[in-house]
């Protein structure tokens, strides 16, 4: 009497909750998903063509649009590639600038995610409130280097230029305002009954499967494994802080929100610090005008906001730019979760789950 | 009085008034809402529309009204064309029997005094109920008219919704009708001059509000409309005046539970016990008190996440029906003593 | 096109020919002065090639046996070439096996200009041993048309990676269920990270023919 | 039937001289303008700053323009905010197709404009060539401020449109 009928169902490109223009092809029997298909490159841009065909300075550029969230993560992680094979000292003072920006902006894409995961579970108000906070860091981004969103900042062998007069006072102002901030809005979600039951439980992954599809960052975190490039593997001066990596182990989407809110409070301890211990000195190392590379090829990873994002660049020698420029995009494999994290869930979780995996497309199709 | 003024004249003149301004109202409500919440998102809502965006409401009905209506190619035009129309007559006809102020002489134009209402039907919350209940066919209708999986699960999810919480919400209204040993509308107000029921009914009254706020597709239960889900959910097809009528719907329906809410729970038209005093005229008492429901609809939205679909259905059948019957069991028990 | 820049394999040369043919561009512009500093025949720096000394690189290399090719440190990075040969699969769970559990990426590489490589394509495979926090290369060489087993039933994540390398580097996986375009329309024709592919090839007649089925839908 | 009349006997002269339509015109400008719903449909970097635009620091709000809708059907602006690859184009126009009249495209960004830095094998250079675009925003991205002002001579133009253009456009002699 009755036919039961599985109805396919086209989320995206265009949709509000995939977080740009990522389209999953749904199964569904009910609401409940049968299967799921990603389907992603609507924002295919040809980043690692176009790398072959500029120089070095030039494809940095290119680096800021791909987390185009997380700018100047991407800018630091292609800038040490860089140094990498060709073998650069970096000043102190540089070093210390560049985690004391970065953290600045794992913070701000942190607040990204949470406005719009909170945005996608529909907790409205905490949208509005991470912007504001997020438009703080920006106006330090701005200062420094002139853009809001897309930074082009750090150079071979060190800074851009110095840092500015008055940044200080601004970081300053914001590791006055922001602990209070994040009150707010644990206050509005972390014990927040339906956040509670929206959150736990969704979006189930092991760990041992969380590595096998090569999961990173918060995620892979939120699994319980500690693996944090900047604990495990220091690059530039986080050796020298004193901080935690946060680890959880409920595996759901619920762990992921307090290993990222976890995050941003150890960013700022890490801000702090580096504030405060800032050496006096050279801002940028002794380098040649025309960088040239040495015949070779290095893959560097660094933690960026979404996980390890990682550069494989090889150099001929002979071009002033990459002949390759590969880039390993923390989304595009985190991506891959989201089939196993979604079977058997519903509708309303697959725009939680996309959520807490906080893809970035313009990472994702390069 | 004579027949014409009594059975024509009088009827019309009501109907008019409570027709302009609960539409008034209703426009009024989705400019609160922007800036109600606005304010509370540390914004400032609509500001250059008008005075302090005063006209918003009106720029954004004429221009729906202006806007192209689409009908899809694949709709079963009839349904996707009546859908909306269901939506909204019900939620006005609703104001029939709402009593928004005690008696008035129209300063002594009127010989016996004019109740304060369209029509005081002796059978009004049983009336409210059963016309309610159909303007959820419209959203039903005009998802599954659409013919689009969208519009289809948002209407199916609203079928869902209104299975679970018409139940639990006319069982949280028995326990005031017991209290008031009457149906009309004005009676149940009436019955409230000692004690307002909000007291003696607090479980029910709580349900209610929880029911209420379901009942209407609002957050966070705005399950058959989640944006970030179901695009725009049952009424993603629409544009131009249909969504319009659907979007009024929602408002006028947030008024008419409030209204009942106020009615059976807070005491209707009258004032705050010990503030009798005060020279306010009824139907300012009923309006803050309809006002404050409001308020909280908007705090609410702007304060909590969704709930999903299944939880929904939890909630409504394995929490509130019971506390609801419990509520019934209880005032049953102490109205025999 | 292919064969021209074959006789002129150094990047200066194509791009004074990139400055010829497309004058406006802007970054051609720049790239045009930077070009005309650089003397004719530079003097290419290579990055040093060392051999492994660590115990658990040399223990990784006597397990693997014959599989590895060549194996060396260079820029501190630790690196093993093996073949496409029957074992092709076996030495990847050999490598599994031996900690490194996260495969961190697989980047497919044209060596068409680049001087120096055994074929024309190549696929670096990156791990990382959560255990061990270590990191390790796996270097394979293929020449044109050559496919490669999929690593896909070791690790899962190799999906995307593979779909990626075969979308634009044109590198075919045998041994896993689909093998799609990933980044690229269905319809694409080409793999346009291929070195002798330009960086605009395809899309004006791509364009074209855009335009032309929107118009034709009006 | 007269030459050069609209066939009903009204003349040129008369239309221009025809208050009550101007007056109408006026109106229905101003609604349209005053309630101008975007949709949500942010493609790549500038989606960040058209969000940025419409939270707590810019308010897109203010200027009525606050309701982001998520289907087409109920918006009247599509903001163009990124990178319109070839793959993304076709859906692109799809979404501006599903718009109900009257409806208006702002072009935000280089890339949407040109194609901007991404001149390579996959992006559309100039997402012009899919849709009719009203106002074009330069920079990479944008700043918010950039959009409202954009929105505001969006705004303009609006004011300026008259029932006479779409009957010019559809070939209808007034």
């Amino acid at each position: 009497m009755f036919k039961r009928e599985i109805v396919e169902l086209n989320m995206g490109p265009q949709h509000p909750s995939t977080h740009g223009v990522l389209r999953l092809k749904l199964k569904l029997d009910g609401e409940t998903i049968v299967d799921l298909e990603p389907e992603i490159g609507y924002l295919h841009r040809g980043v690692e063509k176009l790398a072959e065909n500029f120089n070095y300075l030039q494809a940095l550029t290119l680096t800021d649009r791909l987390d185009y969230i997380a700018a100047v993560s991407n800018n630091l992680g292609y800038i040490e590639t860089l140094e990498k094979l060709g073998g650069v000292e970096v000043p102190k003072k540089a070093q210390y600038f560049r985690v004391l920006l970065t953290e600045l902006n794992r913070i701000a894409s942190h607040l990204l995610w949470l406005a719009t995961h909170a945005l996608d579970i529909g907790a409205m108000t905490v949208f509005l409130y991470a912007f504001r906070e997020r438009e703080m860091i920006l106006d330090m981004f701005e200062m420094y280097t002139g853009g809001r969103l897309l930074t082009t900042t750090f150079r071979y062998g060190g800074l851009k230029e110095d840092i500015p007069e008055g940044f200080d006072k601004k970081v300053k102002e914001f590791i006055k305002i922001f602990p209070s901030r994040m009150e707010d809005y644990e206050d509005l979600l972390t014990e927040n009954r339906i956040w509670k039951k929206r959150t736990i439980n969704v979006g189930v992954i092991s760990a041992e499967d969380a590595i096998n599809l090569g999961l990173s960052g918060p995620i892979l975190r939120g699994s319980g494994v500690p693996y944090d490039i900047r604990k495990v593997e220091p690059y530039e001066a986080y050796g020298e802080f004193d901080w935690e990596v946060a680890v959880e182990e409920g595996c759901d989407t619920y762990a992921r929100y307090k290993v990222r809110l976890k995050e941003m409070r150890e960013s700022l301890k890490i801000v702090e610090q580096a504030l405060e211990g800032m050496p006096e000195g050279d801002f940028r190392a002794k380098v040649p005008k025309t960088l040239k590379l040495p015949k070779g090829e290095v893959y560097h990873s660094i933690e960026a906001p979404k996980g390890e994002l990682g550069y494989y660049l090889i150099s001929d020698g002979k071009g002033t730019g990459p002949y390759r420029l590969k880039v390993r995009g923390p989304s595009f494999v985190n991506l891959q979760g989201l089939k196993p994290m979604c079977k058997g869930h519903m509708v309303a979780d697959v725009v939680a789950i996309i959520g807490t995996l906080d893809v970035v497309l313009g990472e994702i199709d390069r | 009085m004579d027949f014409t003024t009594a059975y024509i004249l009088l009827p019309t003149a009501k109907i008019l008034a409570v027709f302009i301004v609960v539409l008034l109202t209703v426009l009024f409500l989705t400019y609160a809402e922007r800036k109600v919440i606005a304010f509370m998102q540390v914004r400032l809502g609509p500001m250059r529309v008008g005075p302090w965006g005063l006209l918003q409401p009106i720029a954004d009905g004429l221009k729906l009204f202006l806007k192209e209506d689409i009908i899809p190619l694949k709709a079963d035009k009839l349904v996707y064309w009546i859908a909306p129309t269901i939506a909204i007559v019900p939620a006005f006809l609703s104001f029939l029997v709402v009593p928004w102020g005690s008696e008035t002489t129209l300063f002594g134009l009127a010989k016996t005094p004019i109740p304060a209402v369209i029509s005081d039907l002796n059978i009004g919350i049983l009336y409210i109920l059963a016309i309610s209940s159909i303007g959820i066919y419209g959203i039903l209708l005009g998802g599954w008219a659409s013919n689009s999986k969208y519009p289809l699960l948002g209407g199916l999810r609203s079928a869902a919704q209104m299975v679970s919480y018409e139940v639990p919400l006319t069982l949280a209204l028995v326990g005031p009708v017991m209290m008031a040993n009457t149906l009309s509308t004005r009676g149940i107000v009436e019955a409230q001059k000692g004690m307002w029921f909000v007291v003696p009914q607090i479980l029910a009254f709580l349900v209610y509000i929880a029911c209420a706020v379901a009942e209407t597709n609002r957050a966070p239960y705005d399950l058959p409309e989640a944006e970030t889900e179901l695009v725009a959910g049952f009424h993603t097809e629409y544009s131009g005046m249909k969504f319009a009528f659907f979007y009024l719907a929602e408002y006028a329906n947030m008024i008419v539970v409030s209204s009942i809410a106020t009615i059976c729970f807070l005491g209707g038209w009258l004032p705050i016990p010990g503030l009798s005093f005060l020279p306010i005229p009824s139907f300012v008492w009923f309006a803050l008190k309809v006002g404050i429901f409001l308020f909280g609809y908007l705090w609410i939205r702007a304060t909590y996440p969704r709930y999903r679909y299944d939880q929904l259905m939890q909630i409504g059948w394995k929490f509130f029906i019971p506390v609801t019957l419990i509520n019934i069991f209880i005032t049953a028990f102490f109205l025999l003593k | 096109m292919s064969e021209e820049l074959k006789k002129n394999p150094s990047p200066e040369e194509n791009k004074k020919e990139e400055v010829k043919k497309e004058a406006p561009k802007p970054e051609a512009k720049k790239a045009a002065p930077a070009a005309k500093k650089v003397p004719p025949k530079p003097q290419i720096v290579v990055a040093p090639k060392e051999e492994p000394n660590e115990d658990w690189q040399k223990k990784l290399i006597g397990e693997l046996g014959d599989s590895v090719k060549e194996a060396y440190v260079s820029v501190g990075e630790f690196n093993i070439v093996v073949e496409n040969n029957e074992n092709y699969i076996d030495t990847f769970k050999k490598i599994k096996d031996f900690g490194f559990d996260y495969l961190a990426d697989i980047s497919s590489v044209d060596y068409l200009k680049y001087e120096g490589a055994p074929k024309r394509f190549g696929l670096s495979y990156h791990f990382y041993s959560v255990k061990m926090n270590k990191r390790m290369r796996v270097k394979v060489f293929l020449d044109d048309g050559e496919k490669v087993p999929s690593v896909m039933d070791i690790w899962k994540t190799a999906d995307f990676h593979e779909r990626e390398a075969y979308d634009l580097m044109g590198i075919v996986f045998t041994g896993r269920d689909s093998l799609e375009r990933i980044l690229l329309p269905h319809d694409w024709v080409g793999h346009p990270l291929r070195k002798d592919a330009d960086k605009i090839e395809g899309r004006e007649e791509y364009t074209a023919r855009l335009v032309r089925k929107l118009r034709e839908e009006d | 039937m007269e030459e050069g009349g609209v066939g009903v006997g009204i003349t040129q002269e008369l239309v221009d001289k025809f208050l009550i339509t101007t007056r109408l015109e006026w109106v229905f400008n101003w609604a349209r303008k005053s309630s101008v719903w975007p949709m949500t449909f942010g493609l790549a970097c500038c989606a960040i700053e058209m969000m940025a635009t419409g939270a707590s620091r810019f308010d897109m709000d203010r200027f009525g323009a606050g309701i982001f809708r998520a289907t087409p059907r109920q918006s009247d602006l599509m903001i163009v905010a990124g990178t319109v690859t070839l793959k993304m184009a076709p859906v692109v126009r799809k979404v501006y197709d599903q718009m109900p009249e009257p409806k208006w495209v702002i072009s935000m960004g280089a890339c949407a404009n040109s194609g901007g830095l991404f001149d390579s094998y996959s992006t559309l250079q100039g997402v012009d060539k899919i849709v009719p675009v009203d106002v074009y925003i330069p920079g990479c991205p944008p700043r918010p401020e950039s959009l409202l002002y954009g929105f505001m001579r969006l705004q303009d133009k609006i004011m300026k449109s008259s029932l006479r253009d779409k009957y010019l456009k559809e070939g209808i002699n007034v």
